[in-house]
Order: structure tokens, then sequence, then C-alpha cells
């Protein structure tokens, strides 16, 4: 069966604890910072931001949203551009996937996302002594000079595929393949599924009218929902798909 | 000293006057120690890796793609006048010639290392070649500007070989006299394969969807900056080569080539000017109408940011771009070469504008509603590197001005043979 | 100008020597594996005939790759026989129960991801069909290392040129993407990198 | 014959000519590729299969169950376990990288003295002398644990004094303790069963209490509905994390809020909103409200607000006696949705602050969190696994890091019921690293082994046939056939958990309403988080997503 893996973020449970965002890195072999790193250089394929209605005191609200590959279905801007097929949509699960050994580094893709969800390698990868040792078996440590981005865990699906090879079935148990976010989040904020499978929860969320997604008239059709109930979150959210001339800042 | 200053002699065309060794030497000693200075910083890059720049995750390209799209589009003298040369049989364009080929492989071959140095991973920059992704207007740049720094090299042979001692050499004379014959259809090829690089550089950021404020729809496969890229390079070309030679002129103190020739190009380099402005006068009214508010995005999310606000597309195409047409194009401007000479710094001005908008305004605006305006300023490896592939630039172009004739234009070809 | 071409010929020649002969000696260095082992013994001595009494998969499809020390300490927690590998064996690894450094001959770099379980149980493939026949020879192999890329010579396999190779001779991407063409199973590159 | 300038150039021609149909240069090109994929400088993952192992987190009191993937031996990941019943799978944020912490750069490896290396026989005899010398205290920063008996042991034995560092929850618990006649630590919340949760600044969704416990249940019966199950009213100078998620947010000014709980309780009165009598408040609502800078209409709100949906419990970081009347005004004492007192009884501590630090010694053991600086001219033992930095201590003694050593994990702090976990040592303790018990064990060798303390506990848990075990699917106490059984599957990680709490089982008294302190900052996770530093991808994360400013000290 061709799956097409994606989220429901719901931005009203998100507590912007960031437990996402460790628990990818740890799952992939993210290498702590160099001395020299600034928020805009460092690999995060996870990314929790906060977000504000600009007011101050009282009326002031703030909610956290995070920001990892949103895996677009359509015209998915990355892919087009790579000029060594680096970067490829997965047939069987539709998942954008960046393969970084095959990556040269020109960072193409990099000014072709417009949710800066990719990132390039500007250290080689180092760990304090000793602590290679608690590395993921799984996962392999991308090398200076390549862009990597989230690939859905996808190290996970290879582990539930070869249960079921063991255990004769065709298709993977849902159960065994949870990305490490999902996994993490401490509120059960990351709901995931197969989005093809149209009595997943996962599709039923992203149905529902308080579902958006980000930057949706650019028409890259992401896999990855958000979801509130809260107003100004929405209208911060939807500002492009409404009013696209009033730009408003945060 | 004066066995170097005879040696050196050796190599000066007969009867051609150049400088003396020793002001050659002064000359060229500051460019040289700019050059090494870029090797360094560029050795940096190889060694440490690209934390040695500024670049980020948000700014993925920098100073470097800007001066690869620049010094391309100032290239483009080559191709353009090969093209009027021989396609067009502008006869009276041939002493320009050589210059535009030296100009035009030194800008190639500096936009390639530069792109070398830019890239994460040189060494596996070959898998653009083996795994190409058709798809992607990188692929057809990286093939078309490798082959045309190809012909380029092909076309600076015979240039090169015509130095005195080089001619001295029966074989390699016969060769060069023979090789003469295959120029026009190198420039044919050359003029093809520019056509397709200059525009897909524009490509590069037309197709970007993600990025509304760059994004351009178009025609076929080829977003509309495909075509005004190519446009813009044919008429900054000649400005540019003009500039050098005029440059060239003021330096060594004498008349290199008649005024006429600048004229002409002047001309050339303005009608294109014009129609590259109403051009871009066209697109941008559909991008700013149709396009981008299709995407979500309109004008006021592209030029509501100090400084890279509306005042340098007003500045890129009113006082860059209209006025120095005007100039080139109207004769009495057009006779004084001062004001020639002006339109043409202006015109290049113009077109740099524009490749620096294109390449850094374009990352440096917001996407993501909850996003901000970055700002990104190089380190100095970037810069070093920067200056290192202009000093390249001057040191190739005053060696050969000073050992090969450049200007010294052939009188038939019969001429070759007897001189040997 | 016979003499030129003759010259020219020479040093043709002399390239095409010193690249199709010494070239690829040169290029691998030549290691020996920590001791002697063979599975050729195994099988008929200790009916141990089937890959799968050592190179397990388990419930969960993971591969248990070489057998550990523990393993082989199932037999050999005493020396069995005289030879000097025994006792290297015993003494040094199943003794002090520390891994045996093997140097593994078909070892692929860490973004690769092949599943034996995949591969055996649900296609159905023989060992052999990847990895020859070495489980049924008497002798232990060289393990040659490429200097460069630090791969082992299987990978690339023995032939410099690629041409006219035995089966299971070979073990880059392109000879998974022939097999997996041959078998019309098509996967994308997420399927075998990691 | 005799080989010529032109000879050479052509030979070379043919050399030139001739390598390209060896495969030199390609062999070459490819393999350089490769080389740049497997820089040897760049770690490579270990090999080998992967195995799964499940435990209790040690890094602090919170108890949460782990679920530890080992390859060779060694960590390699880290995830919460879904079948426990408290914490329902989540972890805190820093637990996913806690693997990494052995080899943070700031371990502690050898025992230093004033900023010197020395010996573990140095430390050992000076300790031996200052117990000569006398009187020496014991500090335990997680009383309850097989260690902690070691620890009493000796100090039974030597005349030294055993005292506790208490966390800011369990302070936050002592006015009830001490009204109630009870021993603080056995005193928790029913979050489970209230319906209102008035935090004083408590910061329940960022690392209060068990990570898990709260912020499960506020997913699933508070957040974003504007008319939710469970009312979440945070009361906070800033907008905390908490405050951004709660329900209702108000924003008294800072070191306020028992006056406002007073003021609050005032109006409870006045308005007969409650039934329960207790004594007046000292404060009138004009003062309040000026203090506090919110307007009297608001603070009448919040008051109505806080009986309209009961049971209703009010939280404070840190001990402030005013919340804590104010639950007693709510009713919210030893009944179900407010603070009850378990079932199992444990010994009442005394803690550090009690005798103003006139010691010989104070030995810290590793539990005690880095923050505690005893406020003593006695010389300082302090057993720690990271060196937090400034430390005032003059022994630093290393001591074994996480997953390391097998110990216990009693009750969390604020947990309603009784819980009781066993960690085992997955890795082997690393070389030069003694804990408190051991050290101790090395000087006395007759003090009980805090393995035989873990049987113990667990043949007393099985004992009282109470509770069950939860490994995959829960065991009720009773059916196992013996204490041994039932050990070896905590020991796997399984966690019991006894009975809930009855109700009424203690109330509180109030003679007159306790003077408004004001109270401590609230203090999120990161500053709760036991280990002195964070894991260097935790810090790197934090840094890079301007998300949480990690404290100076704990960067990586």
């Amino acid at each position: 069966m061709i799956a097409r893996y994606g989220m429901v973020i719901d931005l009203d449970r998100c507590t912007g604890c960031g437990a996402c965002m460790i628990a990818c890195a740890a799952e992939n072999n993210v290498p702590p910072e160099p001395p020299r790193a600034t928020p805009r250089t460092g690999i995060t394929p996870m990314l929790v931001r906060a977000l504000s209605n600009g007011r101050d005191g009282a009326d002031r609200r703030e909610a956290f949203i995070p920001i990892t590959c949103m895996q677009c279905e359509n015209e998915t801007p990355c892919v087009a551009v790579c000029p060594q097929q680096a970067v490829e949509v997965d047939k069987s699960t539709g998942i954008v996937m960046q393969i970084p050994q095959r990556c040269l580094g020109c960072r193409y893709c990099m000014t072709a996302c417009p949710y800066h969800a990719r990132y390039f390698n500007w250290w080689d990868p180092q760990w304090p002594p000793g602590m290679e040792k608690s590395l993921n078996p799984g996962v392999s440590v991308r090398m200076r000079g390549v862009v990597e981005k989230c690939n859905l865990c996808h190290t996970r699906f290879h582990g539930a595929e070869e249960k079921a090879a063991v255990a004769g079935r065709k298709e993977i148990d849902p159960a065994d393949y949870i990305p490490a976010c999902v996994e993490a989040c401490p509120t059960g904020a990351i709901l995931f599924g197969n989005l093809a499978d149209p009595n997943d929860p996962v599709t039923l969320a992203a149905h529902s009218p308080d579902s958006f997604r980000l930057l949706e008239r650019i028409g890259t059709e992401p896999k990855i929902h958000y979801k509130t109930t809260q107003d100004w979150i929405r209208a911060l959210a939807d500002k492009n798909a409404n009013h696209p001339t009033e730009a408003q800042h945060v | 000293m004066s066995e170097t200053i005879l040696l050196d002699r050796r190599w000066i065309a007969r009867g051609a006057e150049r400088s003396s060794t020793l002001h050659f030497l002064l000359w060229l000693a500051p460019w040289v120690f700019l050059l090494l200075l870029g090797i360094y910083a560029a050795g940096l890059c190889f060694y440490y890796g690209l934390n040695q720049t500024n670049m980020d995750n948000r700014f993925a390209f920098g100073m470097w793609i800007f001066l690869d799209l620049s010094v391309i589009a100032m290239g483009a003298g080559a191709f353009f006048t090969g093209f009027l040369v021989y396609i067009l049989k502008q006869n009276d364009l041939k002493p320009m010639l050589n210059s535009a080929v030296v100009i035009g492989l030194t800008c190639y071959s500096g936009a390639v290392a530069v792109l070398m140095v830019d890239v994460g991973q040189p060494l596996r920059a070959w898998f653009t070649f083996w795994y190409p992704n058709t798809h992607s207007m990188l692929t057809e740049v990286t093939f078309c500007i490798s082959c045309y720094l190809l012909v380029l090299i092909l076309e600076y042979i015979p240039v090169l070989l015509r130095n005195r001692q080089l001619r001295k050499i029966p074989s390699f004379l016969i060769f060069e006299h023979q090789f003469h014959k295959l120029v026009p259809v190198l420039a044919g090829v050359g003029t093809f394969l520019s056509f397709f690089h200059q525009g897909s550089l524009g490509g590069l950021y037309g197709v970007l969807r993600g990025r509304p404020f760059a994004y351009r729809q178009g025609f076929a496969i080829w977003p509309s900056t495909f075509f005004l890229f190519i446009l813009s390079a044919l008429a900054v070309g000649p400005s540019f080569l003009m500039l050098v030679v005029a440059t060239a002129e003021k330096i060594t103190g004498r008349q290199l080539v008649q005024q006429g020739v600048f004229r002409k190009l002047g001309f050339i380099s303005g009608v294109l000017l014009a129609l590259y402005i109403a051009a871009k006068a066209v697109d941008t009214y559909i991008w700013l109408n149709f396009t981008s508010p299709a995407l979500g995005f309109g004008p006021v999310d592209f030029y509501s940011y100090w400084p890279l606000s509306s005042t340098f597309l007003f500045i890129a195409t009113v006082p860059l771009g209209l006025f120095p047409a005007i100039l080139f194009v109207v004769p009495r401007t057009a006779r004084h070469r001062g004001l020639l000479l002006l339109a043409a710094v202006l015109t290049c001005g113009g077109v740099l504008l524009n490749r620096f908008v294109m390449t850094v305004q374009t990352l440096a605006l917001p996407t993501l509603p909850f996003d901000e305006f970055l700002k990104y300023t190089p380190s100095w490896q970037e810069v070093a590197t920067f200056g290192g592939v202009i000093a390249y630039g001057v040191i190739v172009y005053s060696l050969s001005y000073r050992y090969l004739p450049l200007f010294e234009a052939p009188k038939g070809e019969d001429k070759h043979v007897s001189l040997g | 100008m016979r003499r030129n071409l003759l010259v020219f010929l020479l040093g043709f020649g002399i390239a095409l020597i010193a690249g199709w002969a010494v070239f690829p000696r040169a290029l691998y260095v030549r290691h020996s594996q920590p001791l002697d082992f063979f599975h050729k013994t195994h099988a008929e001595k200790s009916g141990l005939a089937q890959c799968d009494s050592c190179h397990v998969i388990g419930s969960d499809g993971q591969y248990s790759g070489i057998p550990r020390t523990e393993v082989c300490a199932g037999c050999h927690s005493d020396k069995l026989g005289t030879s000097a590998d025994e006792a290297v064996l015993v003494d040094s690894y199943v003794k002090p129960s520390k891994q045996t450094p093997w140097l593994v001959y078909s070892r692929q770099p860490a973004n690769v991801w092949f599943s034996h379980a995949i591969h055996t149980r649900r296609a159905g493939l023989a060992c052999t069909e990847c990895h020859g026949h070495y489980g049924e020879t008497d002798q232990t192999r060289i393990y040659e290392q490429n200097r460069i890329s630090g791969y082992s010579r299987d990978i690339w396999g023995h032939s410099i040129s690629r041409l006219r190779r035995a089966p299971g001779d070979g073990m880059k991407m392109t000879d998974c993407e022939s097999c997996h063409r041959r078998h019309k199973v098509e996967v994308g590159c997420l399927g075998c990198h990691q | 014959m005799k080989v010529s300038r032109r000879d050479l150039l052509i030979g070379t021609a043919g050399v030139t000519a001739g390598v390209f149909f060896t495969p030199v240069p390609w062999k070459l090109l490819g393999d350089v590729s490769i080389w740049t994929q497997n820089w040897p400088w760049i770690p490579q993952p270990p090999h080998g299969p992967v195995e799964t192992k499940q435990t209790a987190c040690t890094l602090c009191a919170a108890s949460c169950g782990l679920r530890v993937r080992m390859a060779e031996g060694w960590p390699v990941g880290i995830s919460g376990v879904s079948t426990n019943p408290v914490t329902k799978g989540a972890l805190c944020p820093l637990g996913f990288a806690a693997h990494q912490l052995n080899w943070h750069p700031r371990r502690l490896r050898e025992v230093r003295h004033h900023g010197y290396t020395a010996s573990w026989t140095e430390a050992q005899s000076a300790f031996e002398k200052a117990c000569a010398e006398g009187p020496v205290a014991i500090v335990d920063g997680r009383p309850g644990r097989a260690a902690s008996s070691v620890l009493k042991a000796f100090a039974a034995r030597h005349k030294t004094s055993y005292r506790v560092a208490l966390s800011s929850e369990s302070r936050a618990l002592t006015p009830y303790a001490i009204w109630g006649g009870v021993p603080v630590a056995s005193l928790g919340y029913d979050l489970e069963s209230t319906r209102t949760i008035v935090s004083f600044g408590a910061p329940l969704l960022d690392g209060w209490g068990t990570p898990g416990r709260f912020t499960r249940l506020w997913s699933e019966r508070a957040a974003g509905s504007s008319d939710p199950q469970l009312r979440l009213i945070q009361i906070e100078p800033t907008l905390s994390r908490t405050a951004a998620r709660a329900w209702r947010w108000y924003a008294p000014r800072e070191g306020s809020e028992g006056t406002l709980a007073s003021a609050v309780a005032l109006v409870l009165l006045q308005e007969h909103l409650v039934s329960t009598q207790v004594p007046i408040p000292q404060v009138t609502l004009t003062d309040a409200a000026a203090q506090t800078g919110l307007s009297v209409e608001s603070i009448r709100e919040l008051a109505h607000m806080m009986v309209e949906r009961r049971p209703v419990l009010a939280i404070a970081p840190d001990i402030n006696p005013s919340v804590a009347a104010l639950n007693v005004l709510l009713g919210a004492v030893g009944k179900p949705g407010g603070v009850v007192l378990r079932n199992r009884a444990s010994a009442s501590p005394v803690p550090f602050e009690a005798d103003g630090g006139a010691y010989r010694a104070v030995l810290i053991d590793s539990t005690v969190p880095w923050e505690f600086v005893p406020q003593t001219n006695a010389e300082v033992f302090r057993f720690a696994t990271w060196d937090g930095g400034g430390s005032k201590a003059d022994w630093l003694l290393p001591s074994p890091g996480f997953l390391e050593e097998l110990t216990d994990v009693p009750t969390a702090p604020t947990s309603a019921a009784d819980t009781y976990n066993v960690a085992a040592n997955l890795v082997a303790q690393s070389a030069g690293t003694i804990s408190p018990a051991q050290f101790l064990t090395k000087i006395d060798s007759t003090l009980p082994d805090t393995e035989k303390a873990i049987h113990s506990r667990c043949e007393e848990i099985f004992k009282t046939k109470l509770g069950a075990v939860y490994a995959d699917q829960p065991t009720p106490v009773k059916e196992f056939e013996s204490a041994q059984k039932m050990e070896d599957q905590l020991r796997k990680g399984a966690v019991w958990v006894g009975e809930a709490p009855r109700a009424g089982s203690f109330h509180c008294t109030l003679k007159q309403w306790p003077a408004t302190t004001p109270t401590a900052l609230a203090s999120d996770w990161a500053e709760t988080w036991a280990a002195p530093v964070f894991p260097p991808l935790a810090a790197k994360l934090y840094q890079e997503s301007t998300l949480r400013e990690a404290p100076a000290r704990r960067q990586a």
C-alpha cells in the first residue's frame, strides 16, 4: 500500500518544552553545538519557535509552533532544485528524503525551502570524548559541508519493516513506526499517521476546520498540518492566505 | 636584473612598446598580494569548512553567489562580441575580440573557482555530471558554464600562440593557423551555451516558488527572469568590455582602439539596455499584480524593509537603467567619450544592483508569517576571496596585454606564416 | 615521424601496465584476521551446516552478524584441539570475554541500511547470492582494505574493471540496484540509506 | 640511441594519454569521493544489535519510567515508558538526551580538594578525622531511598546527624505537615480528581513535580477548550509557559502572591462562598489591590472563579503559608482533589537548616541539588557526578554517573499515590567513582548494603499485598507468589503503585491566619533538574531555538 505519512500538530497543546527537539536531535545523532555556533548555524531538524500576538501586559498571548520539514506533496521546492538527485520524494511513504552522502553542499535547496526546514552542516560533527559511544546505531553521522533535514525518523520505519518481514507481514504495524518527536511530546500534541488512509485519526484531524497549513497559498501541499482554536494564532498563520497586502510582524 | 629584462623583453611582441619590467612588476605587486590573500582565505574555507563565512542556514547564499552572477554577466561581452564579429560580421569590432576573450576567460574561470569554494563538498561536485537532475536550473548552469569555459580556453589558445616566442615553434604556428578557421564555430557554440547559462542563472531564482520575491511565471520551463538575465547580460557585456579597454588605455596612456568602436559598442549596449528596462517593467508589473498576490504576498511584504526598500528598484531601473541607455543612444552624448564611459559605468552598476537584489534581498525577506527580516554581513574570508578573483582578473589581463598582441589586429591570415 | 610514434606508444604502454597491473595492488592494504576460522570445519565437525546456526536473525528482525564471543564460548569455553589460533581464541577472547575484532569483508558504511531479514525471509534470497560460497571454504581469507576510502575490497569487487565478476563479488550500490532491477523491486534512496 | 628532449615530451604525452585508458583516474575519483563520505575524523555510531531495557530515571526525584536502548553495552537512546501509570510515557525534555551526561565535559572523574587533585584515601582519612572530632552532618537530597538507609545507619552509629535538603516542592507542603502533624514526605496533591487548579506561580506545565503526570492530565482535560473540565488558573507576574497555556492568567506584582491568596480568602469569607470557618486574614482588599496591582474587582472575580468548579486546589511553587491556609479554607486538605496523605507512613526528616550549621564537617549526598550550599564554616565533603562550578565544598567527590549504580526511587514528592522503582546499573560504574553509601561502607563495613536494603523494601511491599506492579501490563501484588519474583519484575524496570489515599485521612487546623511572606520566584525544571549540567544537546538546542535561557553554569 502506498502511504502518505504526515502530522497534525495541535498548537493548543504545545507547551514549548522542547522535548521534541531534543528527542529528535538525540535520535538523529545531531552533534552538540560548536563554540561559535549561532541560533542560525545549528542543526535543528525539529525546531520549536515562539509566537506572540505582539501585545504587552495582560493582553499578551504566546504560543509555540514546532517547525520541521513540511514533507511537501506538490512541486516539492527542494526536490526540483537539487542538481544531483540528493533529494527525492519517497514513492512508498511520501517522505521527502535527503541523502547527505550524495549532497555536494550547494545549499540551493535551502534557499528554495520557504519553511527554513533545511540545515547545513557548517562544522565537522564533534562530540566530547567518549560521547560517540552514545550515538544511535540506526543513523549515520553527517559530515561537514552537506545539507540535512527531517526524514520522519525513517530509521524507525526500517525497523518496523524488518519486524514485519520476520512476522511474515506485508504491511508494517503502525505502532512500530512512531517518529522520535511524536513519541517524546509530553502532551501528545503531535498526531502522526498515514494521510492516505481515510480512517486514520491523522486524516480526520487534518480535515477538521481548526486545522491549517503554513503558506498554503504557495501550493506546496505540506503533509504537516497544524491545529488551533485560538483566533489570533490562526489569523497570524493565515496572514498570507487572507490579507496578502497587510504585513504584520511579531 | 638586466638579464631578466632581456628575458622579459624577448617575450614581448616585436615593435610593441611596453612599460619597463620594473614598472610592470610594481603594477602587479599589489594585485598579486590581493590574489594570495584570496587564495589563503579560500584555503581556510577548504580546511575548516564554510563556518569561516558568515553565511548561515537562513542566508544559505551570500556574497559569493552575488559575485558569480555578476562576473558572469560582465563576462557576457566575450560571447556577444564573438557573436557580433563572426556571426553578424561586424568586423570593425575585431580589435575588441582578444580583450573580450581574455575578460570572458577570467570572469568564468574566476566564477567557477569561487563556486568550488562555495560548495561544502567540492570533491564530490562531479556528482552533478554523474547523477544529474535534469529539472534543476543549477544542473543547467553547471553544464553550460563548464562547457563554455572549455570553449573560452580554446578561443584563448590562438591568442596565446601569437606570443613572440611561441610563434617560433612551427608546429604551433601551423596549429594556430588551422585552428583559426575553427574560431567562428566556437563563437557560435559559445553564443548558444552562453544564452542558456546566462538565462538559467536568472532561472535559478525565478523558479523558487517558495520565495515569492524571486518567483516569476514564464514560458515553457523558463521563468521570465531567464530571459531578463540574458537581456541584461547582453546589455552589460559590451559596457564592461568598453570600460576595461578604456581603463587599459588610461593606464598605458595610448589609444588602443578607435573611438568609433566604443560608440558602436555603446549604441548596442544602450539599445539592449532600453529593451531590458522595458521588459523588466512589464515583468515587475505582472509579478506585483498577479504572480506574488497569488502566492499570498504583496508589495508591502517586499518593500517595507529599510534599506532594501523600493528605492533599489527605482535606482536600478532609472538612474542606472534608462539614463545610461539614453546617454548611449542619443548621438550628441554618445559622441562625448566621458559621457560614454559614464554610461558604461552606470550600466554595470545597474546590473550589479539587480544581481544583488536577486541574490541577497530574496533571502533577507521573511517568508513565514512569524519570520523577521534578516541581516547578513560577509566575513573577511568571503571578502578576501572576492578580492582574489578580481585581482586574478587584473593579473591575467595585464599579462595578456603585455605579452600577447591583444590589439595589434592580425593583418590577413597569410601574415602568420610568413612571420615565423 | 615514425620514431615519434614509437616513443608515444612506448609511453602509452607503460601507462597501461602501471594502471592495470601495479595500481590495483598498490591501492589495497592487506590485513589478516585476528585468528583463522574455517567454515568448513565447523559445518562438518560440529554440525553447524546452516548459516543461521551462527548468523541468526532475531525475533525483532535484527541480524546478529558475526557471532559474539559468548556464542563461540558455547563450545570453545575450553581449548578444543591444539592449534595456536584455538589458544588465541580461548585465552585472549573467550576467557576475558572480549569480542574478537573480526574484519568484516562485507561491512557496508554507516549510511547503508541492509536488512538480512527482508532479503532472506521476505525475498527468500540465498546467502550465497551476495556472499558467494565463502561459507563452504576451509581457509580464512586475507582482508583487503582500500587505502583511500577505507572500504573492504569486497565492496568494489576483486576485478578492478568490474567486468566478468563471480556471483557475490562486489557489493556496490550499483550491484544492489541491478539486483533490484532484476527482481523488479523498486525502492527509493531511503529504502537502503539511513 | 640517445633520448632527446623531444622524445621525453612525446613519451610523456603517451603516458598521459595512456592513463585515461586505465582505471587509475576513475577509481581515484570515486574513492576520494567515498573518502569525503567517511572522513576518518568523524565518529562512527556503534555497530551490533540494539536491545531495549527498562528502568527508572534517577536524575531527579520525579521517578520517571525510562526505556533505554543499548548497543555494544552503551545507552544509545532514551524514551518514556508508556505503560508507566504515573508518567504515561512522558519525560522531561532533558531526559531524552540524558544518556550523553556520563561523557559531559564537566563530569567529575577524580577527587578534588580545594581545586587540586586528591586521592580517595586522603578524602576518607579527612572525613574519619572529622568524625572523630565531630559533630558531623550527613545531608540527603532524596530521603527514603535504600541508600538513605545506609546514610542513616552510619549517622546513628557514629553520633552524626542525618539531615535532608528539601526540594521546593516538598517545602511547599511543609505548612500542611506542621498544621496536620504529619510527615511532609507523605503528602501529595490529588491532581487527578480536582476540577480547578489555582497555581500561585508553580510551573505546572514546565517540569513541576513528575513531568508527564500533570502535562498528560492537562492535555487530556484542559488544553484547547474554552470551557475545560479542568480549569488551570495561573497567578504569575510574567507570562511563563504555564501562564501562556493556562485557562486564565492573573499577573500580580512580583512577590505579592501571598497577599493575593489572603485577599481571595477574605472575599471567600466575607461573601460566604465557603462553609469552612478560619481566622479572618489581616488584610483589606484595597491594600491587597494596591500591593498586587490587580483591581479589587479582579480579586473578587478570582475568588468567585475558584469556588465555581470544585474540588479546587491551590498550589504554590515553594513554601507559602497563605496559599496553604487558602487550601484549608477551600477544604482542599485531606479530601479527594486536594492535598492528601499517602498511605505508606514515612519518617519526617529534619531539614538541614534546623540547627544553624554548627558542624565540624558536612557530607553532602550526590542527590542534593547543586544549588544547596550549606551556610556553615564546616569542612564540606560534597559527592557529585558533575562539577556545576563555583562550589564552596572543600572536597569534591566523584560519584557514579547516570545508570551506573543500582539504586531505588521512592515516591515522588508531589505524588498522590505511593510508588516504588528500582533502577538497575545498566552500565558499569566509571573508574574512580564511589557513591556516598560505598564511601561510608568503606569506613564502617558493618553498614547495611544497598542491595539488601532494596531487597527488604520489596519484601515489605510484598507483605502489605497492596497495590500493583506495572510492567507491560499491571499485576496486583497479591498475585505474585514470592517477593523475589516481584523484585525481579521491579529490577527489570516495572513500577509498584500503591492504593489511592483514603479521604479524610488528615486535616489541618489554623490557630490564626498566617502572616503573608513574599514567595520565592517560580523555578522551571531548568532549575529543579537535579544535575548541575545540561546534556550538551539540550544546551545547544535551547540556545539555537532561543526557547529557554539555559543558566550559564549549565552550558555544555
